[in-house]
Protein backbone atom coordinates (compact mmCIF):
# COMPACT_ATOMS: atom_id res chain seq x y z
CA UNK A 1 0.00 0.00 0.00
CA UNK A 2 3.20 2.51 -0.31
CA UNK A 3 5.87 3.38 -2.35
CA UNK A 4 9.37 4.06 -1.37
CA UNK A 5 11.31 7.41 -2.88
CA UNK A 6 14.71 7.80 -2.61
CA UNK A 7 16.34 10.96 -3.47
CA UNK A 8 20.82 10.96 -4.22
CA UNK A 9 23.27 12.87 -4.43
CA UNK A 10 22.55 17.28 -5.34
CA UNK A 11 18.66 16.28 -5.35
CA UNK A 12 18.90 14.65 -2.21
CA UNK A 13 20.49 18.04 -0.47
CA UNK A 14 17.77 20.14 -2.15
CA UNK A 15 14.54 18.49 -1.10
CA UNK A 16 15.95 17.96 1.74
CA UNK A 17 15.67 14.34 2.77
CA UNK A 18 16.87 10.89 1.82
CA UNK A 19 14.05 8.99 1.27
CA UNK A 20 10.28 8.84 2.05
CA UNK A 21 7.23 6.57 2.17
CA UNK A 22 3.64 7.71 -0.08
CA UNK A 23 0.68 6.06 0.22
CA UNK A 24 0.46 4.19 -3.51
CA UNK A 25 -3.22 5.53 -3.80
CA UNK A 26 -3.20 7.94 -6.75
CA UNK A 27 -0.06 7.19 -7.89
CA UNK A 28 0.06 5.67 -11.45
CA UNK A 29 3.04 7.28 -13.36
CA UNK A 30 6.41 8.29 -12.04
CA UNK A 31 5.28 11.26 -12.77
CA UNK A 32 2.35 10.94 -10.14
CA UNK A 33 5.42 10.33 -7.60
CA UNK A 34 7.20 13.58 -8.52
CA UNK A 35 4.01 15.50 -8.54
CA UNK A 36 3.14 14.17 -5.13
CA UNK A 37 6.95 15.11 -3.61
CA UNK A 38 7.92 17.71 -5.21
CA UNK A 39 5.08 20.54 -4.90
CA UNK A 40 3.33 20.20 -7.55
CA UNK A 41 5.71 20.84 -10.32
CA UNK A 42 6.53 18.56 -13.48
CA UNK A 43 9.71 16.51 -13.36
CA UNK A 44 12.24 18.63 -14.35
CA UNK A 45 13.96 17.46 -17.80
CA UNK A 46 17.19 17.16 -16.17
CA UNK A 47 16.55 14.93 -13.25
CA UNK A 48 16.81 10.88 -14.01
CA UNK A 49 14.24 8.55 -12.23
CA UNK A 50 14.51 4.96 -11.71
CA UNK A 51 11.51 2.56 -10.64
CA UNK A 52 13.05 -1.00 -8.76
CA UNK A 53 16.51 0.38 -9.79
CA UNK A 54 15.92 0.08 -12.99
CA UNK A 55 15.84 3.55 -15.37
CA UNK A 56 12.43 4.72 -16.35
CA UNK A 57 10.92 7.82 -17.84
CA UNK A 58 8.48 10.13 -16.30
CA UNK A 59 5.19 7.84 -18.18
CA UNK A 60 6.33 4.47 -15.90
CA UNK A 61 4.11 2.92 -13.98
CA UNK A 62 4.46 2.40 -10.69
CA UNK A 63 2.53 0.49 -8.16
CA UNK A 64 2.12 -0.66 -4.92
CA UNK A 65 5.47 -1.77 -3.37
CA UNK A 66 7.74 0.21 -5.59
CA UNK A 67 10.80 1.75 -4.92
CA UNK A 68 11.49 5.03 -7.04
CA UNK A 69 14.41 7.18 -6.88
CA UNK A 70 14.87 10.55 -8.61
CA UNK A 71 18.77 11.66 -9.20
CA UNK A 72 20.94 14.44 -11.18
CA UNK A 73 22.88 13.02 -14.09
CA UNK A 74 25.50 10.84 -13.15
CA UNK A 75 28.92 11.65 -12.92
CA UNK A 76 31.08 7.92 -11.85
CA UNK A 77 34.37 7.37 -14.38
CA UNK A 78 37.20 9.02 -14.53
CA UNK A 79 37.13 12.76 -13.04
CA UNK A 80 36.37 15.93 -15.27
CA UNK A 81 39.79 16.60 -17.51
CA UNK A 82 40.01 20.26 -17.89
CA UNK B 1 45.84 -12.66 -11.75
CA UNK B 2 46.33 -12.30 -15.78
CA UNK B 3 48.77 -15.41 -15.82
CA UNK B 4 46.31 -17.80 -14.52
CA UNK B 5 43.12 -16.82 -16.57
CA UNK B 6 44.10 -19.55 -18.88
CA UNK B 7 45.53 -19.69 -22.23
CA UNK B 8 42.95 -19.21 -24.68
CA UNK B 9 43.47 -15.32 -24.29
CA UNK B 10 45.93 -13.15 -26.02
CA UNK B 11 45.04 -9.59 -25.09
CA UNK B 12 44.22 -7.83 -21.55
CA UNK B 13 43.21 -4.42 -22.29
CA UNK B 14 42.71 -2.30 -19.14
CA UNK B 15 41.71 1.47 -17.83
CA UNK B 16 42.28 2.91 -14.35
CA UNK B 17 40.78 6.82 -14.28
CA UNK B 18 42.25 8.08 -11.55
CA UNK B 19 41.82 11.40 -9.10
CA UNK B 20 43.14 14.93 -10.86
CA UNK B 21 43.51 17.48 -8.50
CA UNK B 22 42.31 20.02 -10.46
CA UNK B 23 38.66 20.08 -11.70
CA UNK B 24 36.92 23.36 -13.82
CA UNK B 25 39.52 25.62 -13.27
CA UNK B 26 39.78 24.82 -8.83
CA UNK B 27 42.34 22.41 -7.14
CA UNK B 28 40.49 20.01 -5.77
CA UNK B 29 41.01 18.29 -1.85
CA UNK B 30 39.02 15.78 -1.93
CA UNK B 31 35.64 14.05 -3.46
CA UNK B 32 32.56 12.04 -2.36
CA UNK B 33 31.55 9.51 -5.01
CA UNK B 34 28.03 8.58 -3.67
CA UNK B 35 26.21 5.49 -5.53
CA UNK B 36 22.68 3.88 -5.02
CA UNK B 37 23.75 0.83 -3.14
CA UNK B 38 22.06 -2.11 -5.44
CA UNK B 39 21.44 -0.04 -9.13
CA UNK B 40 24.72 0.53 -9.31
CA UNK B 41 26.34 -2.68 -8.84
CA UNK B 42 23.16 -4.16 -11.24
CA UNK B 43 24.53 -1.57 -14.12
CA UNK B 44 27.91 -2.29 -13.33
CA UNK B 45 26.74 -6.18 -14.07
CA UNK B 46 24.76 -5.11 -17.01
CA UNK B 47 27.85 -2.91 -18.96
CA UNK B 48 29.68 -6.25 -18.62
CA UNK B 49 27.27 -8.68 -20.16
CA UNK B 50 26.12 -6.08 -22.65
CA UNK B 51 29.96 -6.19 -23.74
CA UNK B 52 30.24 -9.35 -23.29
CA UNK B 53 27.43 -10.21 -25.91
CA UNK B 54 28.78 -8.12 -28.69
CA UNK B 55 32.76 -8.53 -28.39
CA UNK B 56 32.22 -12.53 -26.87
CA UNK B 57 35.08 -11.46 -24.79
CA UNK B 58 36.34 -14.16 -22.63
CA UNK B 59 36.53 -12.01 -19.35
CA UNK B 60 36.14 -8.91 -18.14
CA UNK B 61 35.79 -7.29 -15.06
CA UNK B 62 34.62 -3.52 -13.42
CA UNK B 63 35.44 -1.99 -10.23
CA UNK B 64 34.24 1.56 -9.12
CA UNK B 65 35.27 3.30 -6.04
CA UNK B 66 32.78 4.77 -3.50
CA UNK B 67 33.05 6.82 -0.64
CA UNK B 68 36.17 9.52 -0.14
CA UNK B 69 39.08 9.40 -2.08
CA UNK B 70 41.94 11.70 -2.57
CA UNK B 71 44.00 13.33 -5.44
CA UNK B 72 45.76 10.08 -6.87
CA UNK B 73 43.06 7.49 -5.70
CA UNK B 74 42.31 5.48 -8.53
CA UNK B 75 38.80 6.15 -9.02
CA UNK B 76 37.10 3.00 -11.45
CA UNK B 77 39.26 -0.01 -13.03
CA UNK B 78 37.78 -1.43 -16.54
CA UNK B 79 40.15 -4.60 -17.42
CA UNK B 80 39.10 -6.59 -20.22
CA UNK B 81 40.86 -10.13 -21.43
CA UNK B 82 40.29 -11.30 -25.22
CA UNK B 83 41.69 -13.74 -28.16
CA UNK B 84 42.46 -10.49 -30.17
CA UNK B 85 43.70 -7.23 -28.99
CA UNK B 86 41.32 -5.28 -31.13
CA UNK B 87 38.25 -6.89 -29.11
CA UNK B 88 40.28 -5.89 -25.81
CA UNK B 89 40.84 -2.35 -26.81
CA UNK B 90 37.38 -1.96 -28.48
CA UNK B 91 35.22 -3.38 -25.67
CA UNK B 92 37.54 -1.41 -22.30
CA UNK B 93 36.48 2.17 -24.19
CA UNK B 94 33.15 1.24 -25.08
CA UNK B 95 32.83 -0.18 -21.26
CA UNK B 96 33.97 3.22 -20.21
CA UNK B 97 32.06 5.54 -21.63
CA UNK B 98 29.00 3.22 -20.88
CA UNK B 99 29.97 3.41 -17.29
CA UNK B 100 30.22 7.25 -17.09
CA UNK B 101 26.93 7.71 -19.32
CA UNK B 102 24.39 4.95 -17.26
CA UNK B 103 26.12 3.97 -14.07
CA UNK B 104 24.20 5.54 -10.83
CA UNK B 105 27.21 7.44 -9.55
CA UNK B 106 28.21 11.14 -8.36
CA UNK B 107 31.07 12.90 -7.18
CA UNK B 108 30.82 16.01 -4.64
CA UNK B 109 34.03 18.07 -4.26
CA UNK B 110 35.77 19.45 -1.58
CA UNK B 111 37.53 22.99 -2.59
CA UNK B 112 39.51 25.20 -0.67
CA UNK B 113 36.43 27.10 0.38
CA UNK B 114 33.68 24.69 0.51
CA UNK B 115 32.24 21.44 -1.39
CA UNK B 116 30.44 20.95 -4.83
CA UNK B 117 28.76 18.53 -6.86
CA UNK B 118 30.15 17.86 -10.01
CA UNK B 119 27.17 18.10 -12.78
CA UNK B 120 28.38 16.74 -15.70
CA UNK B 121 30.48 14.28 -16.67
CA UNK B 122 33.26 14.73 -19.76
CA UNK B 123 31.49 13.23 -22.81
CA UNK B 124 35.49 11.83 -23.31
CA UNK B 125 38.01 13.64 -24.80
CA UNK C 1 52.97 2.27 -9.05
CA UNK C 2 49.99 3.76 -10.66
CA UNK C 3 49.27 5.65 -7.67
CA UNK C 4 52.37 7.28 -7.18
CA UNK C 5 52.22 8.90 -10.97
CA UNK C 6 51.57 12.21 -9.16
CA UNK C 7 48.16 13.93 -9.85
CA UNK C 8 48.18 15.58 -12.85
CA UNK C 9 47.32 13.07 -14.95
CA UNK C 10 43.58 11.07 -14.56
CA UNK C 11 43.46 8.24 -16.83
CA UNK C 12 45.61 4.95 -17.26
CA UNK C 13 45.58 2.45 -20.04
CA UNK C 14 47.54 -0.29 -20.78
CA UNK C 15 47.94 -3.41 -22.67
CA UNK C 16 48.82 -6.71 -22.19
CA UNK C 17 49.83 -9.78 -24.93
CA UNK C 18 50.15 -12.76 -23.49
CA UNK C 19 51.33 -16.18 -25.08
CA UNK C 20 48.53 -18.37 -26.43
CA UNK C 21 48.83 -22.18 -26.27
CA UNK C 22 47.69 -22.31 -30.23
CA UNK C 23 49.00 -20.96 -33.16
CA UNK C 24 48.05 -21.55 -37.02
CA UNK C 25 45.96 -24.68 -35.76
CA UNK C 26 48.62 -26.28 -33.85
CA UNK C 27 49.34 -26.44 -30.48
CA UNK C 28 52.34 -24.03 -29.50
CA UNK C 29 54.22 -25.41 -26.28
CA UNK C 30 56.35 -22.83 -26.04
CA UNK C 31 58.30 -19.92 -27.79
CA UNK C 32 61.45 -18.29 -28.03
CA UNK C 33 61.60 -14.54 -28.45
CA UNK C 34 64.36 -12.92 -30.20
CA UNK C 35 65.60 -9.71 -30.65
CA UNK C 36 68.56 -7.15 -31.80
CA UNK C 37 70.30 -5.95 -29.15
CA UNK C 38 70.57 -2.22 -29.06
CA UNK C 39 68.15 -2.02 -32.60
CA UNK C 40 65.15 -3.35 -30.36
CA UNK C 41 65.81 -0.89 -27.36
CA UNK C 42 66.06 1.68 -29.66
CA UNK C 43 63.21 1.27 -31.60
CA UNK C 44 61.34 0.45 -28.57
CA UNK C 45 62.50 4.20 -27.33
CA UNK C 46 61.20 5.41 -30.37
CA UNK C 47 57.62 4.50 -30.46
CA UNK C 48 57.38 5.95 -27.22
CA UNK C 49 58.80 9.27 -28.31
CA UNK C 50 56.97 9.42 -31.39
CA UNK C 51 53.61 8.76 -29.25
CA UNK C 52 54.46 11.41 -26.65
CA UNK C 53 54.75 14.09 -29.38
CA UNK C 54 51.98 12.88 -30.93
CA UNK C 55 49.36 13.12 -27.92
CA UNK C 56 51.69 14.95 -25.49
CA UNK C 57 50.97 11.99 -22.68
CA UNK C 58 52.63 12.04 -19.31
CA UNK C 59 54.47 8.91 -19.05
CA UNK C 60 54.54 5.50 -20.96
CA UNK C 61 55.68 2.69 -20.72
CA UNK C 62 56.79 -0.43 -23.23
CA UNK C 63 58.24 -3.22 -21.97
CA UNK C 64 58.78 -6.94 -24.16
CA UNK C 65 59.96 -10.00 -23.29
CA UNK C 66 62.83 -11.78 -24.61
CA UNK C 67 63.84 -15.50 -24.53
CA UNK C 68 62.44 -18.24 -23.78
CA UNK C 69 58.34 -18.06 -22.72
CA UNK C 70 55.20 -20.62 -22.35
CA UNK C 71 51.94 -20.17 -22.69
CA UNK C 72 50.31 -17.66 -20.37
CA UNK C 73 53.49 -15.86 -19.83
CA UNK C 74 53.11 -12.15 -20.63
CA UNK C 75 54.92 -11.05 -23.86
CA UNK C 76 54.33 -6.99 -23.91
CA UNK C 77 53.70 -4.47 -21.96
CA UNK C 78 52.41 -0.88 -22.89
CA UNK C 79 51.17 1.72 -20.45
CA UNK C 80 50.04 5.19 -20.86
CA UNK C 81 49.29 7.66 -18.11
CA UNK C 82 47.48 10.98 -19.79
CA UNK C 83 44.94 13.52 -18.14
CA UNK C 84 42.65 12.49 -20.65
CA UNK C 85 41.63 9.01 -21.33
CA UNK C 86 40.83 9.08 -25.08
CA UNK C 87 44.10 10.05 -25.62
CA UNK C 88 45.80 7.13 -23.23
CA UNK C 89 43.26 4.49 -25.43
CA UNK C 90 44.62 6.28 -28.69
CA UNK C 91 48.05 6.60 -27.56
CA UNK C 92 48.11 2.73 -26.30
CA UNK C 93 46.65 1.06 -29.24
CA UNK C 94 49.01 2.84 -31.71
CA UNK C 95 52.25 2.28 -29.62
CA UNK C 96 51.37 -1.74 -29.80
CA UNK C 97 50.72 -1.18 -33.74
CA UNK C 98 53.51 0.73 -34.26
CA UNK C 99 55.54 -2.01 -32.37
CA UNK C 100 54.01 -5.10 -33.95
CA UNK C 101 55.12 -3.63 -37.15
CA UNK C 102 58.48 -1.55 -36.48
CA UNK C 103 60.58 -3.39 -33.44
CA UNK C 104 62.79 -5.94 -34.30
CA UNK C 105 61.72 -9.25 -32.45
CA UNK C 106 61.57 -12.46 -34.05
CA UNK C 107 59.04 -15.61 -32.46
CA UNK C 108 60.30 -19.02 -33.15
CA UNK C 109 57.54 -21.99 -31.78
CA UNK C 110 58.36 -25.07 -30.21
CA UNK C 111 55.32 -27.55 -31.15
CA UNK C 112 54.52 -30.65 -30.76
CA UNK C 113 57.07 -32.12 -33.70
CA UNK C 114 59.51 -29.54 -34.09
CA UNK C 115 60.73 -25.96 -34.14
CA UNK C 116 58.76 -23.06 -36.82
CA UNK C 117 59.49 -19.25 -37.24
CA UNK C 118 56.50 -16.91 -37.24
CA UNK C 119 56.47 -15.52 -40.63
CA UNK C 120 53.99 -12.52 -40.22
CA UNK C 121 52.42 -10.86 -37.60
CA UNK C 122 48.69 -10.22 -37.48
CA UNK C 123 47.76 -7.12 -38.49
CA UNK C 124 45.47 -5.83 -35.88
CA UNK C 125 42.15 -7.88 -35.07
CA UNK D 1 88.54 -0.99 -43.03
CA UNK D 2 85.57 -3.37 -42.13
CA UNK D 3 81.82 -3.65 -42.47
CA UNK D 4 80.10 -6.25 -39.83
CA UNK D 5 77.92 -8.13 -40.86
CA UNK D 6 74.69 -9.75 -39.01
CA UNK D 7 72.24 -11.84 -39.24
CA UNK D 8 68.92 -12.82 -37.28
CA UNK D 9 65.94 -15.14 -36.92
CA UNK D 10 65.18 -17.80 -39.61
CA UNK D 11 67.07 -15.47 -41.67
CA UNK D 12 70.39 -16.97 -39.61
CA UNK D 13 69.45 -20.04 -39.94
CA UNK D 14 69.18 -19.82 -43.73
CA UNK D 15 72.73 -17.94 -43.65
CA UNK D 16 73.83 -20.92 -41.05
CA UNK D 17 76.19 -18.15 -38.90
CA UNK D 18 75.39 -15.21 -37.40
CA UNK D 19 77.67 -12.62 -38.68
CA UNK D 20 80.73 -12.12 -40.57
CA UNK D 21 83.06 -9.24 -41.37
CA UNK D 22 83.59 -8.28 -44.94
CA UNK D 23 86.67 -6.06 -45.97
CA UNK D 24 84.87 -2.68 -46.73
CA UNK D 25 86.17 -2.23 -50.50
CA UNK D 26 84.00 -1.72 -52.99
CA UNK D 27 80.47 -2.07 -50.84
CA UNK D 28 79.04 1.17 -51.30
CA UNK D 29 75.52 0.01 -50.33
CA UNK D 30 73.40 -2.25 -48.43
CA UNK D 31 72.99 -3.57 -51.32
CA UNK D 32 76.55 -4.68 -52.32
CA UNK D 33 76.56 -5.96 -48.59
CA UNK D 34 74.38 -8.14 -49.54
CA UNK D 35 75.27 -9.62 -52.94
CA UNK D 36 78.89 -10.19 -50.97
CA UNK D 37 77.42 -12.36 -48.85
CA UNK D 38 74.62 -13.82 -50.64
CA UNK D 39 76.04 -15.37 -53.30
CA UNK D 40 75.22 -12.62 -56.15
CA UNK D 41 71.84 -12.85 -55.82
CA UNK D 42 69.86 -9.39 -55.28
CA UNK D 43 67.87 -8.82 -51.83
CA UNK D 44 65.02 -10.34 -51.67
CA UNK D 45 62.19 -7.71 -51.21
CA UNK D 46 60.97 -9.39 -47.78
CA UNK D 47 64.15 -9.26 -45.97
CA UNK D 48 64.94 -6.27 -44.06
CA UNK D 49 68.09 -4.33 -43.62
CA UNK D 50 69.31 -1.86 -41.07
CA UNK D 51 72.55 -0.13 -40.83
CA UNK D 52 74.21 0.80 -37.70
CA UNK D 53 70.78 -0.46 -36.20
CA UNK D 54 68.58 1.91 -38.28
CA UNK D 55 66.27 0.70 -40.75
CA UNK D 56 67.75 1.05 -44.18
CA UNK D 57 66.86 0.15 -47.93
CA UNK D 58 68.79 -1.08 -50.52
CA UNK D 59 70.31 1.40 -51.79
CA UNK D 60 71.30 3.07 -48.53
CA UNK D 61 75.33 4.01 -48.29
CA UNK D 62 77.73 1.90 -45.78
CA UNK D 63 81.10 3.02 -45.10
CA UNK D 64 83.83 1.26 -43.00
CA UNK D 65 83.02 0.53 -39.37
CA UNK D 66 79.46 0.50 -40.49
CA UNK D 67 77.40 -2.74 -38.87
CA UNK D 68 74.86 -4.14 -41.39
CA UNK D 69 72.05 -6.17 -40.12
CA UNK D 70 69.64 -8.58 -42.26
CA UNK D 71 67.08 -10.02 -40.87
CA UNK D 72 63.25 -11.38 -41.77
CA UNK D 73 59.41 -9.53 -41.76
CA UNK D 74 59.32 -8.82 -37.54
CA UNK D 75 56.93 -10.61 -35.52
CA UNK D 76 56.83 -8.92 -31.71
CA UNK D 77 54.04 -8.25 -29.75
CA UNK D 78 51.17 -10.39 -29.01
CA UNK D 79 51.07 -13.41 -30.71
CA UNK D 80 49.38 -14.01 -34.07
CA UNK D 81 45.52 -15.02 -32.82
CA UNK D 82 43.81 -17.65 -34.97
Amino acid sequence: MSIRVRYFASLRDRMGRVEETLAAEGLATVSDVWKAVGEGKPLPEQILCAVNMDYADPDSPVKDGDEVAFFPPVTGGQQRAR
Amino acid sequence: MLQQRGVSFGATASFVGTMRDFNEGDPVRKMVLEHYPGMTERHLELIVETARRRWKFLDALVIHRTGEVEPGDPIVLVAVWTAHRGAAFDACREMIEALKSEAPLWKKETLDDGERWVEKNTSGY
